[in-house]
């Protein structure tokens, strides 16, 4: 473990990363940087990629929302050589998803650099955006209040993958006192770029690993009867039906996954496209048939599309305008899925994709 | 076998003056001819029949002839509950007490060889054990008392003998 | 398990002759079939490699061809038809005689002296017979048993094992009994009774051919047609 | 119709010469003695190294709409391929071209146009004996189906065993037995020519009083295992002990039952015997999850396969397997159990006894067997191997031979059938023919068949329908084809029974028709017949119906590209596999380009002293550089390779540094491979020290003298066989022998001593091994971690090595040291990056398949032969040249390839390029069209097998026929049935 300590109590721990991602591009150590903004037409900071250090005044990486994926946004960079370095600046589920976007050649990490941070969860941008209007700092105040730390959404509250792996900075706020964070390298490259950047390693913090497992227990507890509650309901084909029952198939789920990553989707072509005489002869053989059809079969193609690669980031929980908790589903069964297949998304880019593995004839085996 | 080789090897013109019988030759002229009856009552316990190397095997390749068929022959004409050991016939299994060695003093080499006979017995587990051979005889009986097995061991002849009803 | 009595489906193989020692593939067959293999440093295989590496005299000095008992299991299965028997018995012919084990030399010894290998007295011989006879001219049907000895002209000579003679008399009789049931003119000789030739087994051709010679005297002398073999 | 060649034995080696002569445009006609095709292995399931089957590698690959592509073992389907089954050559005569053959055709009681192989014949059969196919572990009637997976079903009768009793003829309802027939004779006249592949027999060990086999039930021979660990043989696939079905938990192999016997009359090794054997062993281990414990009991563990040292290693090291160098005397019974006692020497020569619940006898190959009187007549050709024992992949070269005889010996040259289509009926809108069999009124107590009409009518897209009371004779089908001209449909479905008698016909029709053969579809009424109600049956029967209606409907006419090929062929390399290529391929009148970067052609085979390997190469050597077609370019290297097979670029460097561009349209590679070095046992330390090569040359060109040497010892498999090099050379023994004889033969006195860790005379050379012992040349057997060791002082060599037999140690100080160092491949790295093929692990050049397309590479176009594919002899090196060469003619032997009906293709739209599909290609049939960013499919490479669709992970591939449109809607019919 390498630290890097951030001695920052006058000005704020917003303004210490902002200035340290300024100095990346004012020195040249990187040509662009993919980072969360406030910016003026927007009431929640979104992902807005720099190259002038001057413009980055909005720059709030610990800004406790993420109303998309920056995954996507890292993936649409990278996804063929642009010759140039980025910084991207990413959650830990971000990075798993982006992981998993490399394995399927969507991307590639070959000249980025990612800083990460102990991820102590995001709200609904509804939720943000009316603590925000209540004063100043909201980043701040949510990293000391327990308060604000309550309003993340479900599935931050049930995530125990709160620590980045495959960064190559993290910025770490677990264990510190409000101030003395501080950057830990997790590469060669992440320390080569730190003490180009002028930090000096220094102590660990103190209290870092008491409150990495304090937390762990608190949200695999909390993960242990959400994810039971969710399998009950569930457990029925009813159940299913039930649990997404208002489904009207906008597929806006599948637009703010991450890992959905298909060009064309196979529900919107002519497999689903289905004549009148076929949606007549589905109603004459049951009597009656629910409304939009096919709304099962999308949420199960999904789930064994990408059941193994979710990465819990719960974004299709946040857009579903019919409070679908899908991502309590896909949470759930993924789980399951990546156990069979000892699986971990975004573990190593070296893992192999379980539907890809050819091995004995059998796949996956 | 000895005889017989040496005959052949030494004194050919022999044969051209005398013919020479084996036991088994002597037995089913015998038999076959009427000369000899036999009580068919007699024998009806289970006899297991051993095969002596000489007669079978080593006659086989020596003179061209195994006596396999000849004594199964002759036992089936009045014994009404006979078994093979198996291994038997040209495969089989020697007593141990082949070769001369009944007369040399490595008894207990002797002993381990005829562990083979021994597990032959038991897997058919017979009331008698009949034989053409002297060694055998000598070699089975040693090797059964060595064993605490107590199960008797005939020559074939003497259980025809036993078995001749005269008129 | 199968008691059958259809075991016996093929027979030994006949060695072709003209097959020497050196076909030897070292397979192990003949070790891995000889129940006396590991005994004493007995290995069949072994034998035959000393012999294609010349090393006989080391196996002439040693007891191993004495304790094989000639069996020829080895040889049975031996895939390259090497006769072994006859290795071993080659080499039990070439040692000295008062350095074979046991009482097989001796047997031949006092064979080509008196006769019979234990050395047993004429006079002995004749009352033993007359002896058993006797008890077994008791027994009904035999009443009129008559032991032949050297009689002339008889059609079958019958010589006898040592054993007979010598501890297990009462298994004299049951040949008597089959030959007077079957009324079969045999005889016995006084002289040179003895039907195991145990220059076989201690490998001395010399002595083993005087033996078989005795034989054929007798049945020229004595005008007899038809031979039982001994053992 | 003209029969070119007829070919005896329908084992996997007639079956590739049929099809070598097929997918040349000739008709063949195949025949077996037996019942049924495939020979031995139509009971065998597995076969190493990947213990799958893997028969249907065999189906041709090129212009494959020629016949069904299913499971070959089910039997053989080819346009140009007439099987006949229970038949035998009985004469030949004529000059060869010209021959006149006749066959007699076994009366086998059942006819086969009658038969509806509804089995009631069997059901009533009072007979019952031991079943073949089982190999006597379980049993059948006296009418029986020979194979029970093969198509067409029809059982026969075995008038052997049946008692006449008249039950079946009572029970057939279409009165198809007739017990009294006769066989017949078939004359094939003018036929150009024989292929003898009648192949051999299995030793029977129930001959030897050893094993105990057919008096101990638990011991079997490989071929019983195979069919007691088939799925299909009696314990469907579960690994019990025959005697009382328990579980096996010990088993031992007894390796060289039969062979390597001079008591047996069997002075050979039977090849194939000792992979069989660990094959088995590792497919019993996985059966029984490893809790199992084999022992192979062996003389030489003979993986002379150039990979297969290290499958054998590796059974060894992860299933636990016990190789013990032993001959097994014999089998006896344990006492009170149904096991056996087994009894051998270790390799610390101690003898040891233990106990297995199985023994199983590898048995050797059948010895003789006779050749037919016609054997010698010209025009008739039998395989090298017709009475051996042949790896696979062997097998299939030797087929290739041969048929390259045959093909040699004339015939029309191929043109392939010019397809016309009728776009404009194809471009209408969907219109389906529905003929319904009512097969002579039989089905009627089961089917409803009118029901099944008036449903019809009422289906949206309702296919018009045309009833016969039988669709199978002929006047059926001139029905359908009367049918077909007076409407406008443009698809049709038969409903009848035994769709596959359909195939042929189906072409018929739909060249006639100008359809595509995929717009016809067959369906089988009488699998519906399952002894539920007439109404379950019916609904089910229309269910079938109209999903296959409804999917043939959403078939679209496939886009076939048609591929002009370059009738020339590029070789490169001039050893012996290299020049019998370019000979095959000149003498069938395709344009040679011959490549060698040596300036004299030869390869290994200059180094040859005289004697008739070098006269063989001397006379090939001298056609090949004065034949017309041919154009040798020595001192040439190959720089680059491009394009799809049928339309090759290669771009070659001539000694005077020019660039020359040379189209072809197939490619041999064959750039050969030397000998190998090694710096084990001190090899370059004395110059007594040689390599078993550089002896053989020696003493044939007179340069070393035997007189020279009084003690010789020779190591084996020096540097070899073991990491990294662990494969064996497979020449290197045979060549040590020879040396050896032939030192010993011309200086007896001399002592020879030879270290080997198994000796690799297989096949016939085992009598050379045999000669070289008799000899009297010594031989000492080392385990690699007892390797004998080498020390040179002051310029004497000492070899110190252990001799197990003796359980000593041997000490020699040898005058002439020869190490037989192997065989490694020279050009292939830079070779195989120039043609994008795989090299093995070893650095060989990596055909398709070792088995099934041994000198297939991996891309469609471009064979692999000789040493830079795999260590062997100079004839096996010229038989696969002359293998790889009919393999060419495939393609070269046509003007166009074009694509069939079923291959993949990828939807662009949904492709994402993820390129997971490329490296799973097994016909690497795919790439990257850099240029435009698209993954493309080579559609003459492609098989249509689907291994892409189904990894695909974004259902970005659409498999002709196979849309997912209308599988789903298919699954929709069927949910219509299954939940009403």
């Amino acid at each position: 473990m390498m630290m890097y300590p951030l001695n920052s109590p006058d000005q704020g721990i917003v303004q210490t990363v902002r200035s340290m991602l300024q100095e990346l591009l004012g020195k040249k150590l990187a040509d662009a940087v993919l980072v969360l903004a406030s910016n003026p037409w927007s009431d929640v900071p979104m992902p807005t990629l720099f190259t002038d250090p001057d413009r980055m005044e909005g720059v709030d990486p610990l800004a406790p929302v993420a109303p998309v994926s920056s995954a996507r946004q890292a993936s649409a960079l990278t996804r063929s050589p642009s010759g140039k370095t980025v910084v991207l600046v990413l959650r830990p589920c971000e990075i798993r998803a982006l992981i998993e976007l490399v394995k399927l050649n969507q991307c590639s990490l070959e000249n980025a650099i990612i800083i990460s941070m102990d991820c102590l969860g995001r709200m609904e941008n509804k939720i943000f955006s009316d603590e925000a209007k209540t004063g100043p700092g909201i980043t701040e105040r949510f990293l000391s209040s327990p308060e604000l730390q309550g309003k993340i959404t479900t599935t931050c509250s049930t995530c125990n993958d709160f620590l980045p792996e495959n960064a190559d900075i993290t910025l770490c706020t677990l264990g510190a006192e409000p101030g003395h964070m501080g950057f830990e390298a997790l590469t060669d490259k992440g320390k080569a770029l730190l003490e180009s950047l002028g930090f000096k390693k220094g102590d660990d913090l103190p209290k870092r690993k008491q409150d990495i497992a304090a937390l762990a227990d608190k949200r695999s507890l909390s993960k242990k009867e959400l994810f039971d509650a969710t399998a009950l309901q569930m457990s029925t084909i009813d159940g299913f039906q039930t649990f997404i029952g208002r489904c009207l198939n906008c597929y806006n789920c599948r637009t703010a996954c991450p890992v959905c990553y298909c060009k064309e989707c196979v529900f919107l072509t002519d497999v689903f496209a289905h004549p009148p005489e076929l949606l007549l002869e589905r109603a004459t053989r049951r009597g009656a048939v629910k409304m939009p059809t096919d709304t099962s079969m999308f949420h199960l193609t999904r789930l064994s599309h990408i059941g193994h690669a979710c990465v819990g980031c719960g974004q299709c929980s946040s857009v579903c305008p019919s409070d679908i908790q899908v991502a309590d589903m896909f949470r759930t069964v993924s789980e399951k899925t990546q156990a069979f297949f000892n699986y971990t998304p975004g573990r190593d880019v070296t893992e192999p994709i379980p539907q890809l593995v050819v091995r004995n004839g059998k796949r996956g085996d | 076998m000895a005889t017989r080789s040496g005959l052949e090897k030494w004194f050919p013109e022999f044969f051209e003056k005398h013919k020479a019988f084996t036991v088994f030759d002597l037995l089913v002229t015998y038999i076959s001819s009427g000369r000899i009856t036999l009580d068919k009552n007699l024998f009806t316990m289970k006899i297991a029949y051993h095969d002596p190397c000489n007669y079978g095997r080593k006659s086989e390749e020596k003179f061209g002839h195994g006596y396999y068929e000849e004594p199964r022959w002759i036992l089936s004409q009045f014994v009404s509950n006979w078994v093979d050991l198996y291994p038997a016939g040209a495969n089989g299994y020697c007593c141990g007490g082949g070769g001369g060695t009944m007369l040399t003093p490595y008894k207990e080499v002797r002993s381990h060889y005829s562990r083979k006979k021994i597990e032959q017995i038991k897997r058919v587990n017979p009331e008698l054990i009949v034989l053409p051979c002297h060694s055998c005889h000598g070699q089975i009986k040693q090797a059964l008392a060595e064993n605490n097995m107590d199960i008797p061991v005939k020559y074939l002849w003497e259980i025809v003998a036993e078995a001749l009803i005269m008129d | 398990m199968n008691e059958p009595t259809d075991t016996i489906k093929s027979h030994a193989p006949l060695r072709p002759s003209g097959i020497k020692p050196e076909t030897c593939m070292a397979c192990g067959t003949c070790s891995a079939g000889c129940p006396i293999t590991g005994m004493e440093g007995f290995d069949p295989r072994k034998i035959v490699r000393m012999v294609l590496e010349n090393r006989d005299q080391e196996l002439i000095d040693s007891k191993l061809p004495w304790l094989c008992t000639m069996c020829g299991k080895c040889e049975h299965a031996c895939p390259m038809g090497i006769n072994i028997i006859n290795i071993i018995r080659d080499i039990r012919g070439q040692v000295d005689r008062d350095k074979v084990p046991g009482q097989i030399h001796k047997g031949v010894e006092l064979c080509l002296e008196t006769g019979n290998n234990i050395g047993l007295p004429g006079e002995d011989f004749t009352f033993i017979i007359g002896d058993v006879a006797e008890e077994m001219a008791e027994e009904e049907g035999f009443e009129d048993f008559v032991p032949p000895i050297d009689k002339k002209g008889a059609s079958l000579l019958h010589t006898l094992h040592n054993k007979l003679v010598n501890t297990q008399n009462e298994d004299l009789v049951h040949w008597w009994k089959i030959f007077h049931a079957a009324k079969e003119d045999f005889t016995m000789t006084s002289e040179n009774w003895e039907g195991v030739n145990w220059g076989l087994f201690s490998g001395d051709d010399e002595a083993m051919k005087i033996i078989v010679g005795r034989i054929v005297d007798h049945m020229d002398t004595l005008r007899i047609e038809h031979l039982m073999y001994p053992e | 119709m003209n029969i070119h060649t007829v070919i005896a034995g329908a084992g996997i080696s007639g079956i590739r010469a049929a099809f070598d002569l097929a997918e040349l445009g000739h008709r063949v006609v195949l025949l077996d003695k037996a019942p049924s095709s495939g020979g031995i292995l139509s009971q065998l399931d597995h076969q190493f190294p990947d213990n799958h089957c893997g028969m249907c590698t065999l189906l041709p690959m090129i212009d494959r709409d020629k016949g069904p592509q299913f499971c070959l073992r089910k039997g053989i389907f080819h346009d140009h391929v007439t099987f006949i089954p229970s038949a035998e050559i009985v004469s030949v005569k004529g000059p060869a071209g010209q021959l006149s053959v006749v066959v007699e055709k076994q009366h086998t009681g059942i006819d086969p146009l009658k038969c509806m192989a509804c089995g009631s014949c069997e059901s009533v059969c009072p007979v019952s004996v031991p079943d073949g196919f089982n190999e006597g572990y379980s049993t059948r009637k006296a009418v029986f189906l020979p194979v029970p997976h093969q198509i067409p079903n029809h059982r026969i009768i075995d008038f052997s065993v049946c008692t006449r009793c008249g039950e079946c003829v009572k029970a057939c309802p279409v009165s198809a037995i007739n017990l009294d027939g006769e066989a017949r004779k078939l004359e094939f006249n003018p036929v150009n020519a024989v292929i003898l592949a009648t192949g051999s027999g299995q030793y029977d060990p129930a001959q030897s009083d050893l094993y105990g086999f057919g008096v101990l039930p638990n011991v079997v021979t490989s071929k019983g295992l195979e069919r007691i660990m088939s799925s299909s043989g009696p314990s469907k696939g579960q690994l019990f002990r025959p005697s009382d079905n328990k579980p096996i938990k010990r088993m031992a192999f007894l390796q060289c039952v039969g062979s390597r016997n001079l008591m047996e009359n069997a002075d050979h090794c039977s090849s194939v015997c000792c992979m069989f054997a660990v094959k088995e062993a590792v497919m019993a281990c996985e059966k029984s999850h490893d809790d199992l414990t084999v022992s192979i009991f062996y003389m030489d563990m003979r993986t002379f396969g150039r990979d297969f040292q290290r499958y054998k290693d590796q059974a060894e090291t992860s299933h636990g397997l016990r190789f013990i160098r032993c001959r097994v005397h014999s089998v006896e019974p344990c006492e009170n159990t149904d096991g056996m006692k087994i009894s051998y020497v270790n390799d610390k020569g101690m003898y040891m006894e233990e106990t297995v619940d199985l023994v199983v006898l590898s048995t050797g190959k059948k010895t003789g067997l006779t050749h037919p009187d016609f054997y010698q007549n010209e025009g008739v050709f039998a395989l090298s191997d017709t009475f051996d024992f042949k790896d696979i992949g062997e097998s299939l070269v030797a087929a290739d031979v041969a048929a390259g005889k045959a093909m040699a010996l004339g015939g029309p040259p191929h043109t392939p059938e010019q397809r016309i289509f009728d776009t404009q009926r194809l471009s209408k809108k969907a219109m389906p023919l529905l003929v319904l069999c009512q097969c002579g009124n039989n089905l009627s107590n089961d089917l409803d068949l009118d029901l099944i009409e008036s449903h019809l009518s009422a289906m949206p897209g309702a296919p018009q329908i045309l009833k016969l009371e039988q669709a199978c004779g002929a006047a059926g089908f001139e029905s359908i084809g009367t049918a077909l001209t007076s409407s406008q449909a443009n698809r049709v479905v038969i409903a009848a029974c035994n769709p596959f008698l359909f195939d042929h016909k189906i072409k018929a029709l739909a060249r006639d028709a100008q359809l595509p053969d995929g717009f016809f579809k067959t369906l089988d009424m009488r699998s519906h017949v399952t002894g539920k109600t007439k109404n379950e049956q019916t609904q089910s029967l229309l269910s079938q119906i109209k999903s296959t209606v409804n999917s043939l409907n959403l078939t679209l006419p496939v886009y076939r590209e048609k591929r002009t090929v370059t009738p020339s062929a590029l070789v490169v390399g001039g050893g012996p596999a290299g020049l019998s290529a370019a000979f095959c391929l000149a003498s069938a009148g395709i344009d040679v380009d011959l490549l060698d970067k040596e300036s004299q052609l030869g390869g290994n085979g200059i180094h040859f002293s005289p004697g008739p390997e070098k006269n063989s190469l001397d006379k090939l050597l001298s056609s090949v550089t004065n034949h017309p077609k041919i154009r040798v370019h020595p001192a040439t290297c190959l720089t680059r390779h491009q394009g799809l097979a049928g339309v090759f670029t290669a771009t070659i460097t001539t000694p005077n540094a020019v660039e020359q561009k040379i189209p072809h349209g197939a490619a041999i590679v064959a750039t050969g491979g030397g000998q190998a070095q090694t710096l084990d046992y001190c090899a370059s330390q004395h110059n007594g020290i040689l390599s078993v090569f550089d002896l053989a040359k020696g003493l044939g060109d007179k340069t070393l003298n035997p007189l020279d040497f009084s003690k010789v010892v020779m190591i084996q498999c020096a540097g070899t066989r073991e990491e990294p090099r662990n494969y064996c050379s497979r020449i290197c023994c045979t060549k040590a022998l020879l040396n050896a004889i032939a030192i010993k033969e011309a200086n007896p006195s001399a002592s020879i001593h030879i270290f080997y860790r198994d000796m690799m005379s297989y096949g016939e050379s085992e009598k050379i091994y045999t000669r070289a012992r008799q000899a009297g040349i010594l031989f000492i057997p080392f385990d690699l971690h007892k390797k004998p060791q080498v020390a040179v002082n002051n310029q004497t060599i000492h070899v110190t090595g252990f001799d197990p037999v003796l359980q000593e140690d041997v000490q020699l100080a040898p005058d002439l040291l020869v190490l037989s160092t192997g065989i490694v491949p020279t050009d292939n790295q830079i070779i195989s990056k120039i043609f994008h093929i795989n090299t093995t692990q070893d650095g060989f050049l990596k055909e398709a398949n070792s088995k099934w397309r041994p000198v297939d590479s991996g891309r469609e176009g471009i064979f692999v032969c000789g040493l830079a594919r795999a260590p062997l002899g100079f004839q096996e090196a010229m038989d696969e040249g002359i293998s790889a060469a009919m393999r060419a003619l495939r393609i070269l032997g046509r003007p166009f390839l074009e694509t069939p009906q079923v291959t993949a293709r990828v939807r662009h739209s949904l492709c994402s390029r993820c390129q997971a599909c490329i490296p799973e290609c097994p016909y690497q049939a795919r790439y990257l069209d850099e240029e435009n960013g698209k993954i493309m499919v080579d559609s003459v490479s492609c098989q249509g097998c689907g291994a892409c669709a189904s990894l695909c992970p974004n259902s970005s591939i659409m498999m002709g026929q196979f849309e997912e449109k209308g599988i789903m809607d298919s699954i929709e019919f069927f949910l219509n049935e299954a939940c009403p």
